[in-house]
C-alpha cells in the first residue's frame, strides 16, 4: 500500500505544476510548427522534443545530472555548440555573390538597426516599467532581429542565459516566418517601378579571391573587435575549409555530420532552458513581440538603404534585395526574388540577394561581438 | 533617474554600436574591392599559372606514377 | 644496470598479476565471438578490446586519467552514450507492425517477467548465503532479461556500476545466443498446431499514427513514469525524426555517423568495467547464470502470454512471437519466424513478430523506470 | 531478519513492477488504439490533403521557380 | 567620448604586441604552406587558423575559457585526440606488406635512431649553454623524428606541453618535406647498382594473419612495454576493426566522419600552443632545427640497416626501401618508390617500402612509450 | 656536474631506447613469422572452411529467408 502511494506520489501526474502542463503543450506547438508547417524543423523539432523533455514533472532531465542540463554545459555555456554550427554555416556558405558586388555589405550593415532598435525598445519598455529587462537582457533579445540562429544563442548564453530559451525560439520561430513578415513590409516601402529594376549581371569571382576573402574578414576583425574574433572566426574557417579545395574531406564532415551532430544536441540543449519556471514569465511574451519588431525594422532598414544608395550610385539596385541584409540565409534572398518577380517575370534577383544575405550574417556578428565587448 | 542612465547608455550603445557595423562593413567593402582589383591585376599578367611548379611537379610525377603502382599492387594483393 | 632493472621491472610480465593474465584471455575470448562466431560484433569487438586495454599491468588505461577511464566517466557515468545509442535504436525503429496490431504490446509486457523472475532469483541466492547481491545490484542483473543492451548499461551505471562490466557481456551475449536460447523452449511450451496458427495479415499504417505514436508514449510516460523518461525520451526523439520526414538530415546522421562514434567508445567504455579485480568474482559467475535464466523465463512468458490472450481474443495470435517479446531486435523476431516456418513453410511470421519485439523494448524500459525510481 | 526484509521487498517490487508494466502498456494499447481510431476518421472525412494551404502554397511556388533559378545561377557562377 | 575611447583601446590593433603581430604572420605562412604549396593541408590548414585566431589581441581565444583552450584541455590535454587519430590511422593501415616480408620491421627499427641522435643533440645544446632543454622537452623534440604526427603531438602533450605547438608545426611540416629532404641523402649513400636491386615478389596474406597480427602486437606490447598501450592499443583496435570485417560500419566511420571530426579539432586546438609568448623563443628555431636533423638521420639510419641486413641475408633487400622506415605514411613509401624508378624504371618499389613504412610507425609509438616510461 | 648527468641520462636512454626498439621488433618479427607458419599450416590442413557450421548454418538459413519475408513485408506495408 505503501509502495503504491510512493509510486502514485512519483507520477508525473501528482507532481505536475500547471506551468508544466503548459509547458508541454508549448512543446507540442513547436513539434506541430517544425513538422506539420515546416518551420525550421532541423533545430524546432529537437527544441520542441528538449522542451517536452525538460518539463516532464519529477524527471529533473534539465537539471543537476539529468542529461540535456549536461548537455547544455558542454555545448552551450562552453559557447562550443554555437561556434560549430557557425564553422558549418561557414563551410556551406558561398561569397562569391558578394564578392562581385561588394557594396551590397552595406545593405547587410543597415538591416542590423533592427538589432540596436529592438534594443532600445527593450530597455523603453523597461523604462515605462512594463517589462524589467537589464542591458545585458535587452541586448540579448536585439540580436533576435540579426536572424541568425547560432549568433543569437551565442550572445544569449554569454549575456542573459535565462532568457536563452525564449530567444532561440523566438529567433527560429522568426527565420521561418520570413516569407509571411517581409513581403507586406517589402511591398510598402518601394514603388512597383522601383521594384521592376534590372540589376547588372554579376561577374565570374576567382577561386584566389573567395580563398583570400575569409582570411581577409578575420585579420580585420582580429584588428578591430577581437570580441567578434570566435564567431567570425570559426566562420572565416568553416568557409576556408570549402573554399580552398585542399581539405575537402573535412569540409565534407563539416557539412555533414559534424553540423547535423551538433544541431541535434544544440536543439535539445535550448529545449533544456524551455523550462516552466524560466519560460513562463511575461518577459518571453516581450521577447516574441520585441522579436518580432526587430525583424520587420531590420528589413525595412535594409530597404531603405538601398534606395538611399540608388541616390547616389550609378548601377542601380533593385531595392528588394535589401531585406535580405537580415540574414535567415537562404529564406530572405529567396522572398526577394519571390516578390521581384511578381513586379517583372522576367527579372531574377536571387543572386544578387545572396550578397546581401551573407553580409547580413557578418554584420550581425559584428553587432553580436560590440555587445559582448561592451556589456560582456 | 537610474532608468536615465539605462536609457542613455542604450542609446549610447545603438549610436556606437550601429555606426561601428557601418564603419566595419565599408571598410570591407574598400578591402574587398582592392583586394579583388589586385587578384585580378595579378592573374592577368599571369595567363597560365604559375605558383610553386617545383615541388609541384614532382608531387605529381610520384601521383602518376604511385597511382599507378599502387593499383597494381593492391591488384596482386588482394585475394590475400 | 638500474635503469634495466627498471625497464624489467615496469614489463606488464613482471608486474602481471594472474587475474590480469586471465582477463587478457577473457577478452582475446570476446574477440574470438565477436569474430569467428559473429556474437553481436558491433559491441563485443570493442568490448573485447577494451577489456585487454583495461588488463594490461601496469598502464593504468582504465584507471585515474586513462582514456578508457575518460571515455566511462564522459559517457557512462553521465549516461549519454546509453541514451544516444538508444537515439539512435529509436530513429532505426519501424513502430509501423505494432501499431497494425497494438495488442501485441501485452506479449511484450509479459517477457518483462523475466527481469522480475531474475530480481528474486538473485534476491534467493543472497538469501542462501550464495552469493552477496544487494537489492540494487540484483535489479541490475535482471534487466539483462530485458534484452536491451543500452537499456542494461542505463540501469547498472545507475544501480550498480561495479557490476557493469560483467552484466553488459552477458547482455550482449545473450542477445547473440536469442536463436540458440530460444527455440527449444518454443518448442516445448506450444503444441504443433498452436505453431501453424495463420495471422490476420497487418493493416497499412498511415504515417500520421507513426509521427504521433512516439509523442503520445512520450506523454504517457511523461504522466505516469518520470524514471523512464529519459530512455523512452531519447527513443522516442530518434523515432520522431525518422518518422516526421522533415529532418532526415539528422536521423541519417542518427542512424550512421552518430550512432557508429558512439556504439564504438561504449564499448571501450564498458571493456574498461571488466578490469581483472572486479570482474574476477564469484558474483560474475552468478551474473551469466541468472542472465541466462533471464532469457529462458523472458522467452517463457511471452509464449504463455500469448497462449492466455487467444483464450479470450478472437484474432488468434500464434503464440511463436510472444518469444519476441523479451527484444533483442531483430533477432528474436528472427527466430519467430523461423521456427514457425519448420511448423508450416508458408506461414511467415516475422512482420507479427517485430509487434512484440519493438514491444518488448519500451517494456524493458519501464520496468527499468521503475527499478531506477524505487532504487535510484 | 534482515534478509525477509530482502525478500519481502524484491517481492513488492516485482508485484509492483509487473503490475506497473502491464498497467502501462495496456494503457499504451487503448490509447493507440483510440489514436489510429481519430486518425483514419480524420483521414477518411478529408481525402484530398488539407492541412495549411496558403503558407506551403506560397513555400511550393519558392520552390520551384527558387530552384530553377539557383540552378541557372550555379551555372553561370560556375568555373568563377 | 568615453566610449570611443574604450572601444578603441579594445581594437586588437591597439592591444597588439610586436609578437602577436609576427605570429598572424606565421599562421598565415602556415595557411600559405597548406593552401598554396599543399603542406599537409589536413592538419596545417586547421593548425594555421588556431594559431591566428590564438594570437588574436585581446580576444583570448587560447586562455581561460575561450573555445581554442577548451578544446586543448578536452582533447589533447587528456590525449584523446591523437589517440582517436591513431586509431583512425590503423583503420586506414595495410599490414599486408609488413606480414610477408617481416623482416622489413627492422628497417623500421634502426630509423627510429633519428630519434635519439636528436634527443643527444638537444641534451648537447644545452650543455653548450645554446639552448636550454630539459630531458623531458628534448625527448619531446627527438620524436620528432619518428615522423608520425599523432605520436610527437601526445608525447610533447605528456612531457613538454610548453613546445607542443612548434613541435606539431615542425613535425608535419617536415612530413610534408619528405620529398625534398630525403631523396638527395638516399642517393648519396647509395650506389647505383644498390638502388637497382629488385626485390622477390611478395607474397599474399591471408585474412586471418591480418586479423591476428594487430592482436599479437598489443600482447607483446602489454608484456613488455606498457606505457606504449595507449597509443599502440588504439592503433591496433583501429587496424582489427579493418581486416575482422564484422564491424564494417564502425570502420567506415572511423575512417571518415570520426577521424575527420578529430582532425579538425586537433588542429584548432594544437593551433591554440602556437601563442606569441610560448612560441617567439629561441627554443623553437632549435626545435626546427633539431626536428630536420632527426629526419636526415632517420632517413639515413633506414639505409644503412638495409645494407647491413644484405651483408647477411641471402634475399637481398633494395636499400632504398630503408628510408621508408622513418614513417609518413604514405609520402615516405612513394619517395622511396621514386628514387628507385630513377635508377631503374621498371623496378616498382611501393609496395615493399610499406613494410618499412608502417614499421616506423610501430617503432616511434615503441620509442614513445620508453620516453614516456623514462621521463613521464 | 649537473650537465654531465644530463648527459649521461640522455646516453643512458639512448641506449637502452635503440636496444629495447630493436628487442622489441626483432621479437615482433619473430613472433609475427611464427604465427604466419602456424596460420599457413591450419589453412593448409583445412582447405575448405571449417569453423562453426552450427550456428552459421542456422544463421545463414534465417537470413535468406527473413531477407525474402522482410522485403516482402516491407513492399506490404510501404505507402503506410
Ligand atoms: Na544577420
Ligand atoms: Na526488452
Ligand atoms: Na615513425
Amino acid at each position: 500500500m505503501e509502495q503504491l502511494n510512493m509510486l502514485w506520489a512519483n507520477t508525473g501526474l501528482q507532481q505536475m505544476a500547471w506551468g508544466q502542463g503548459l509547458m508541454l503543450l508549448v512543446g507540442m506547438l513547436l513539434l506541430y510548427l517544425a513538422i506539420v508547417k515546416k518551420f525550421e524543423p532541423l533545430l524546432l523539432l529537437p527544441i520542441g522534443f528538449g522542451s517536452i523533455l525538460a518539463n516532464i514533472p519529477g524527471a529533473g532531465i534539465a537539471e543537476g545530472n539529468g542529461i540535456l542540463h549536461i548537455f547544455y554545459e558542454v555545448g552551450i555555456e562552453s559557447g562550443a555548440f554555437p561556434l560549430i554550427i557557425f564553422m558549418g554555416v561557414g563551410a556551406l556558405t558561398d561569397f562569391g555573390p558578394l564578392l562581385a558586388n561588394p557594396k551590397t555589405l552595406l545593405l547587410g550593415a543597415a538591416a542590423q538597426f533592427g538589432i540596436f532598435a529592438t534594443l532600445l525598445g527593450a530597455i523603453g519598455l523597461s523604462a515605462m516599467g512594463i517589462f524589467d529587462f537589464s542591458l545585458n537582457d535587452a541586448a540579448a533579445i536585439g540580436i533576435i532581429g540579426g536572424a541568425d540562429g547560432p549568433t543569437s544563442i551565442y550572445v544569449a548564453s554569454k549575456l542573459a542565459p535565462d532568457l536563452l530559451g525564449a530567444i532561440a525560439v523566438a529567433s527560429y520561430s522568426y527565420m521561418a516566418l520570413v516569407p509571411l513578415i517581409q513581403p507586406p513590409i517589402m511591398r510598402a516601402l518601394t514603388t512597383k517601378k522601383e521594384r521592376q529594376i534590372k540589376m547588372v549581371q554579376l561577374r565570374e569571382v576567382s577561386t584566389a579571391e573567395k580563398i583570400i576573402f575569409p582570411v581577409m574578414l578575420l585579420m580585420l576583425v582580429a584588428l578591430l573587435l577581437p570580441d567578434a574574433a570566435p564567431l567570425l572566426g570559426m566562420f572565416a574557417f568553416g568557409n576556408l575549409m570549402k573554399e580552398s579545395g585542399v581539405v575537402d574531406r573535412l569540409s565534407d564532415t563539416t557539412q555533414n555530420a559534424l553540423i547535423n551532430i551538433v544541431t541535434i544536441f544544440l536543439g535539445l540543449a535550448v529545449g533544456s532552458k524551455l523550462m516552466a519556471d524560466k519560460f513562463l514569465q511575461p518577459e518571453t511574451l516581450g521577447i516574441l513581440v520585441l522579436g518580432m519588431v526587430a525583424f520587420a525594422i531590420g528589413t525595412a532598414c535594409g530597404l531603405l538603404m538601398a534606395k538611399l544608395m540608388n541616390a547616389f550610385g550609378k548601377n542601380k539596385i533593385n531595392p528588394l534585395i535589401g531585406s535580405a541584409g537580415v540574414s535567415a540565409v537562404p529564406m530572405a534572398a529567396r522572398v526577394s526574388n519571390k516578390v521581384g518577380l511578381e513586379a517583372d517575370p522576367h527579372n531574377f534577383l536571387l543572386m544578387h540577394a545572396m550578397g546581401p544575405n551573407v553580409a547580413g550574417v557578418i554584420g550581425s556578428a559584428i553587432a553580436a561581438g560590440i555587445m559582448i565587448q561592451f556589456l560582456g | 533617474m537610474e532608468q536615465v542612465d539605462l536609457i542613455t547608455e542604450a542609446l549610447n550603445l545603438t549610436l556606437f554600436g550601429m555606426g561601428f557595423v557601418f564603419l566595419f562593413l565599408t571598410l570591407l567593402v574598400f578591402v574587398t574591392k582592392l583586394m579583388s582589383i589586385i587578384i585580378q591585376k595579378i592573374q592577368d599578367s599571369t595567363p597560365v599559372e604559375a605558383g610553386a611548379p617545383h615541388r609541384d611537379e614532382m608531387a605529381d610525377e610520384l601521383d602518376e606514377e604511385a597511382k599507378f603502382v599502387i593499383e597494381q599492387a593492391i591488384k596482386m594483393h588482394r585475394g590475400a
